[in-house]
C-alpha cells in the first residue's frame, strides 16, 4: 500500500503514480460500496449519495493537486474527500454520525469537511460550493501563495445562477480556480437536455475567453491530462479553466432511488466504461500495473475499509453537549 | 370520509384543483416524475407536461416564473424541493410576489402557491431541514399555512390555490406518511382559522405542522396526572387567528407555544408578544416558549433527535406554567377556574 | 398630434409612423426634462434615474409590440411605460406620489406598472424582471394566446444569476420572450470591463442556439428591424431572441449623480450620437417627416408635459388609508 | 472625542483594519469608488483596489466569495447595497456562512463582516428600504449588530471585523449624516452589550438603530409631563443583553419595544417574549410593541412619512403601559415604585 494520505503528484502516471491511483479508486469504491451496506442497515442515514461509477474523474483530477490546494465538493462528494486525502475512518464515522467523524457528527454524507487535508468543504446545495472555491481562490491571490482552488459540481449546477456568476469573477479577475464539472447526464431523476439546451457545459467558458475542455471522465489518463493543464495554468496566474468530464453513476441519484428514468441498456453500456476496470486495463496494457497487482489492490481496499467500518462503527453517539458546540467561537 | 396520507391528500388537492381550474399549473424540479416524495407523482401522466412542468435547478427564477404566471392570469403551484432552499428564491418571493399588489397600488396580484417541504427527519443535516416560517410571517403580502394532518393539508392547499395572494403552504416532511381522515368531495379550510386539536382546561399549548402531534402526545403524559391541555392548532400563521388563541388562553390563564424552529425570533415570539399583549388580564403564569435549540440542524440522526423539541420539554413547560403561578389554587380545581 | 396611445405597428417606418414614434421619444424626452426639473425643486422625491439619450431602444422596440404584449422593465423604466403607452400625468403623479398616480403613488419611480397598456411592471432590483417576464411568456403559451413578453434590462443585469438561468429556460422552453439589452456601457459608476470580459451580451444567447443581434440602440431604424424579426419569430412559435442595443445615458446614474467616473469626451461624443435629432435627421434624410415637423413636435411635447405636470401636481396626497391598502385581497 | 458623522465612522472603522490588519479586505458593487453613499471613499487610493474590491452585481455570488476567503483566513468586510437585495445571498448567508462553523464541527470558521444599510429614508419604495433584522436573528451562527451612533458605528464595526464569526452589521441610511463624539484611537464596542441611551424610572423604551433616536424624541415629549423613560438601546440583537433589559424593566416595571420594522414577525417579539418570560415577576403591565404598519415600504415620500413608526406612536405606547396597570399608582410617584 503507498505511504501517506496524498496522492502522488506527477506529469505522467508511471508504475508508482498508476499503482497508487488506483489503488485509491479502488479505496474509494470500497469505502462506497461499504456505505451503501451500512446504509441498508440502518447503520448509516440521512441522504446518501454515491459516486460509484465516478470515481475516474475525482482521482484523476484531485491526483494533480498539492497538499496546500483546497477542494470543495457537493452533495456526492466521497470520492473527492478521499481523493484528496481524507481518513476512511473519520469519514465512515462522519457519515454514521459519530463523534469521532470529521465533523462529529454534524455534518454527514452531504457535508464533509476535512481540510487539514485540503477538502475545504462540500454543500448539500447545488452550486453552492462554487462560490466558496472562488473566495478562495481570491484569497489565494491576496495572500500571494500559488495554492488553487478546485471546484467539483454536476451537470445540474450548469443552470443555477451562481454557476454563471462565479464563472464571471473567476475569468474577469483571472483567479487561480479550476472547475470540474461531473457530467454525469441526470440531475436526480431528469436528464441534462430537460434541464438545458446546451450540450456540453464547458461552452460556457468560451463565452468568457475561458480555457476549457471536456473529456472522457471515466478515461483517468484524460482527467489527467485536462487536468495538468489547468493546474499549471492556475498556478501560474494564468486564471481558471474549465475541465468537463462526461461520466455516469452506476447507482441511483441517492440511496434508495430505483432510477426507473433511466433504460437498463443505457446502465448496462456505462457499465461496461467502468472507469476502475479501465484504468486497471490501460495500466495492464502499458506495463505499468499488472493484473494480479490490480486485484490485489481492490481486494486490500476492502479490507482497509472493512477494518475502517469496523472502527467507525465504534465512535461515540454525540450528546446533548455536542448538539450545542460549535456553532459561533466560545465568547 | 377516507383515510389518506397527508401526502396523498397534498396530492388529492392539486389532482382536483388541476381538474377543477384549467387556469392552475403545476411547477418544480423533477416534479413530472413525482419529486423525491412522490407528491405530484402521476400528475404529468394525467394533466400533461405542459401543466406539469420540470424545471430546471434554478430556484430564483423558477420562483420568478410562477410569479410572472401568476401576474398573467394563471395559478401556479411552485414546489420548492426543501424550505432551505427558499434561500435562493427570497428576492422573487419578497420583493416580488409579496410586494407586486402593493407597489402597483393594486393594479397587480399574484396568485401563486408556494408548496415547500420542511423540518427536520432522516437526518439529512443543515442544508435539508430548516423550518423558516418566521422569515415567512414577517413579510407584508404574503399568507402562510402550516397544515399538521392529511385533512388539513388538502382543505388548505384547496384553500391556497384559490387565494388571490401568494401563500406559502408549509408541508413537514415527517408527517407526509401519517394518515388522517379526509372528507371527500370539495374539502375547503378557510385559511386564517385555528383549530382546537384537543380541549382542554388547564392550560394552552399552540402548535403548527409537526409539533401539533408532539403537543398532543404531551397532553395525553399530562392527563394521566389529570392536566387537561387545550392543544390549539395554529394552521394558518399568517394571517394569524388571533381571536381562537387568545379565548383559550381566557379559559385556561396559561400558555406554552411549541415550535419545531429554533426559538429564538421564531414565529413563537410572535405569538407570545401578541397574546401576551391581548390577554394580559387572563394570563396566570409567564408565557412559555418551547423551540429548537440555538443551532443548525445537525446531519447525525443521534443527533437529530436531541434537536426536535420533544413532547417531554413541552410536559415540562406545561408544568412551569403551572407551578409559577402565584396566588392560583391547584390546577385543575374547578374552583378555581375562571 | 397622433391620436391614441399605441404606437403605430409597422413593418416599414413610412411617413405616418416615423412621425408618431418621433413625437413619442419627444414626449418621453420631455418627460424626463420634466421630472428632473421637479427633482431639482423637491416635488419629485426617492431615486430618480433618467433615460435621457436612450429613448431610441425603447421606442424603436416597443413599436413593434402589440396592445397585448406585455413589458417588464427596471430601474430606468419611464421610456418603456411612455412607449408602451401609459399616461403621462398619471405617471407623473406616480412619481410625484399622488393618489393619482398609476401605483397611488406606493411604487414611485422604480416600479412603475400600467398593465392596462402592457406595461406589466417595473423592479428596482437589478435583473429582477427577466423571471416575471418568462414567467409571463410562459402563461402566454399556456393561454393558447400570441401575444409576447418583452424584458428591458441594462448591461449591469448580465452579471445576475436570473439572468443566465432565465435565458436557459427561455431558449429551452421555447417561450415567445425577447430580451432586451440596453447596454449603456455603465453599471452605476462602473464601466461594463470591470465587470465582465464579454464585450457583447448577445453572446451570451448563442450558447443556447438563441438568435441574437448587437445593434446601435440610438438609431431607431436598426433597433425597429431587429426588434421587427424578434417579435416575428416570438409571436410564431420561434421562441426567444436576445437584442442587444447599444446606446448611453447622457445623464448621471440617478439625479444627483455628478458622473466623474466618465471622460467628458465620453460624453460630448455621445452627445452627438442623440438618438432623437438622429432620428429626426434620417426622417428628413427620408424625406418622411420634415425638420419643421420635427420642431413642432418637440415643442408639443413640451407643452403637452408642462400641462400633465401641472395636472399631475393637483392629485392628492395620500392618507393613512392610502397606507394600509392593496397589501392582500380584501378577506 | 472627535465628532463624525455616522457614515464616516464607518469608514473611520474600516480605514482603520485595513490599516492594522493586513487579512482585512472590502468587497461589495462599486465600493471603490465609494459605493452610492460614499461609506468607502477614498479607501481604494489608500489601500489599494486589490483589497478595496468592486463586485460585479452578483450578490449571491460575492457573499460566497466572500466566505470563501473567510474561510481561507481572510478578514472580508462585504458590502450589500441595499438590505432588500440580502434576499439574493440568504442561500450564501444562512447555509454556508452562519452554518459551515457547525457543520464542519468546527473545522471552518467564517470571520465575515456584512454591511448593509437598510431602512425607509429618501423615499425608495419598496425595493429599497426594509428592515429585515428579524430573519438574520433567527439564524444561529449569526451575530447582528444595528449601531444607532457614530461612536457605537466605528466601535462595533471594529469588534464585528475582529469577531471570529461571520457579523450583520447593519446601518440606517437615515443615520449616515447623523454626527456624534467617536473616542479618538482604537474603539471597540463590545458585542452583546446593550446601552442605557437615556436613564429613567417610570418606563423601559428599547430600540435600536434609527429607532433609537425616535425614543429619545418620545422620551423628551414625555419628560414634559414628568414621566421620566428609560431608553435602552440593544445594539447588539444577537447575541442580546437580555440581562441589561431586563434589569431595566426589574427597575421601571414597563416595557416598550419600538422598531422601524413591519411588527408582525419582528425582532420586537423576540425581545417582548424573552423580557416578558425573564421579567414576568417585575412587569406591571402587558408589554407594548411598537413598529411598522404590516404593508411594504411605499415609495411616495408622504407615504414613507405616514410608515415611519413616529415618536408619538411611542408616546402614546408608553401611556398605555402606564394607563394600563392594574393596581399601581401614578407613576413617578417614588413611593409606588419597585
Ligand atoms: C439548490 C438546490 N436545489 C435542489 C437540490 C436537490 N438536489 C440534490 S442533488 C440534485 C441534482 C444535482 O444534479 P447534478 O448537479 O448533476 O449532480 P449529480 O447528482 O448528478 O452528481 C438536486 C436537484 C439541491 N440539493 N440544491
Ligand atoms: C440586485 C441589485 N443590486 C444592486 C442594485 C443597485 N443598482 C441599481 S442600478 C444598478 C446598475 C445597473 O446597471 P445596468 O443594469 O447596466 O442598468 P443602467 O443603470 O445602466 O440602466 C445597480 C448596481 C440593484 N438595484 N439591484
Ligand atoms: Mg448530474
Ligand atoms: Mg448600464
Amino acid at each position: 500500500m503507498t505511504d501517506g494520505v496524498h496522492l502522488p503528484v506527477a506529469d505522467a502516471i508511471d508504475a508508482d503514480v498508476g499503482r497508487a491511483l488506483l489503488e485509491r479508486m479502488w479505496l474509494i469504491r470500497a469505502f462506497e460500496e461499504k456505505a451503501s451496506e451500512l446504509y441498508a442497515k440502518g447503520k448509516i442515514r440521512g441522504l446518501l449519495h454515491l459516486g460509484i461509477g465516478q470515481e475516474g474523474s475525482a482521482v484523476g483530477a484531485i491526483s494533480r493537486l498539492a497538499p496546500g490546494d483546497r477542494v470543495f465538493g457537493g452533495h456526492r462528494a466521497h470520492a473527492h474527500a478521499l481523493a484528496k486525502g481524507a481518513d476512511p475512518v473519520r469519514l465512515l464515522a462522519e457519515l454514521a454520525g459519530r463523534t469521532t467523524g470529521y465533523c462529529g457528527g454534524k455534518g454527514g454524507s452531504m457535508h464533509i469537511a476535512a481540510p487539514e487535508v485540503g477538502f475545504a468543504t462540500a454543500t448539500g446545495v447545488v452550486a453552492g460550493n462554487l462560490p466558496l472555491a472562488l473566495g478562495d481562490a481570491w484569497a489565494a491571490t491576496l495572500e500571494r501563495s500559488d495554492r488553487i482552488a478546485v471546484a467539483f459540481f454536476g451537470d445540474g449546477a450548469g443552470q443555477a445562477g451562481s454557476f454563471h456568476e462565479t464563472l464571471n469573477i473567476a475569468s474577469l479577475w483571472r483567479l487561480p480556480m479550476v472547475f470540474v464539472c461531473e457530467n454525469n447526464g441526470y440531475a436526480e431523476f431528469t436528464p441534462l437536455s430537460a434541464h438545458t439546451k446546451v450540450e456540453r457545459l464547458a461552452d460556457y467558458a468560451g463565452v468568457y475567453g475561458m480555457p476549457a475542455s471536456t473529456v472522457d471522465g471515466n478515461d483517468v489518463f484524460a482527467v489527467h491530462a485536462a487536468m495538468g493543464e489547468a493546474v499549471a495554468r492556475a498556478r501560474a496566474g494564468g486564471g481558471p479553466t474549465f475541465v468537463e468530464a462526461l461520466t455516469y453513476r452506476l447507482r441511483g441519484h441517492y440511496e434508495g432511488d430505483p432510477a426507473k428514468y433511466r433504460e437498463l441498456s443505457e446502465l448496462a453500456d456505462w457499465k461496461q466504461k467502468d472507469p476502475i476496470a479501465r484504468f486497471a486495463t490501460a495500466l495492464a496494457e502499458r506495463r505499468l500495473v499488472d493484473d494480479a497487482t490490480g486485484v490485489a489492490l481492490a481486494t486490500q481496499a476492502r479490507a482497509r475499509v472493512d477494518a475502517a467500518a469496523d472502527e467507525a462503527l465504534t465512535g461515540p453517539i454525540p450528546s446533548v453537549e455536542d448538539l450545542l458546540r460549535d456553532v459561533v467561537a466560545a465568547r | 370520509m377516507t383515510e389518506l396520507r397527508y401526502i396523498d391528500a397534498i396530492r388529492s388537492a392539486l389532482d382536483e384543483a388541476l381538474t377543477a381550474d384549467p387556469t392552475v399549473c403545476l411547477l418544480g424540479e423533477d416534479i413530472s416524475m413525482g419529486g423525491p416524495f412522490g407528491a405530484t407523482k402521476g400528475l404529468a401522466d394525467v394533466h400533461g407536461e405542459s401543466r406539469v412542468r420540470n424545471t430546471p435547478i434554478s430556484e430564483a427564477t423558477i420562483m420568478g416564473l410562477a410569479i410572472g404566471a401568476a401576474m398573467a392570469g394563471r395559478r401556479p403551484v411552485l414546489e420548492i424541493m426543501f424550505m432551505d432552499f427558499m434561500t435562493l428564491a427570497m428576492d422573487q418571493l419578497v420583493n416580488h410576489a409579496a410586494k407586486l399588489r402593493y407597489m402597483s397600488g393594486g393594479q397587480n396580484h399574484v396568485p401563486l402557491t408556494v408548496r415547500v417541504q420542511g423540518g427536520a427527519a432522516g437526518g439529512m443535516g443543515a442544508h435539508h431541514s430548516q423550518s423558516l416560517e418566521a422569515w415567512f410571517t414577517h413579510v407584508p403580502g404574503l399568507t402562510v399555512v402550516a397544515p399538521s394532518n392529511a385533512a388539513d393539508a388538502k382543505g388548505l392547499l384547496t384553500a391556497a390555490i384559490r387565494s388571490d395572494d401568494p401563500v406559502i403552504f408549509l408541508e413537514h416532511r415527517g408527517l407526509y406518511w401519517a394518515k388522517g381522515d379526509v372528507p371527500d368531495g370539495d374539502h375547503l379550510v378557510p385559511i386564517g382559522r385555528a383549530a382546537i386539536a384537543r380541549p382542554g382546561r388547564d392550560a394552552t399549548v399552540v402548535a403548527w405542522s409537526r409539533m401539533v402531534g408532539t403537543a398532543l402526545a404531551a397532553a395525553d403524559l399530562l392527563a394521566a396526572e389529570g392536566i387537561e391541555v387545550e392543544v390549539v392548532d395554529a394552521r394558518s400563521l399568517l394571517p394569524l387567528d388571533l381571536e381562537t388563541l387568545v379565548a383559550s388562553v381566557a379559559r385556561t390563564g396559561r400558555l406554552v407555544v411549541a415550535s419545531e424552529a429554533v426559538m429564538t425570533g421564531g414565529f413563537g415570539a410572535e405569538i407570545a408578544a401578541s397574546v401576551g399583549a391581548a390577554a394580559a388580564a387572563r394570563l396566570r403564569a409567564p408565557i412559555e416558549r418551547v423551540g429548537a435549540p440555538f443551532v443548525p440542524v445537525p446531519a447525525g440522526s443521534d443527533l437529530e433527535i436531541l434537536f426536535i423539541p420533544s413532547a417531554e420539554r413541552i410536559v415540562e413547560a406545561v408544568r412551569r406554567t403551572l407551578a409559577d403561578s402565584p396566588g392560583v389554587a391547584t390546577p385543575g380545581d374547578p374552583a378555581t377556574e375562571p
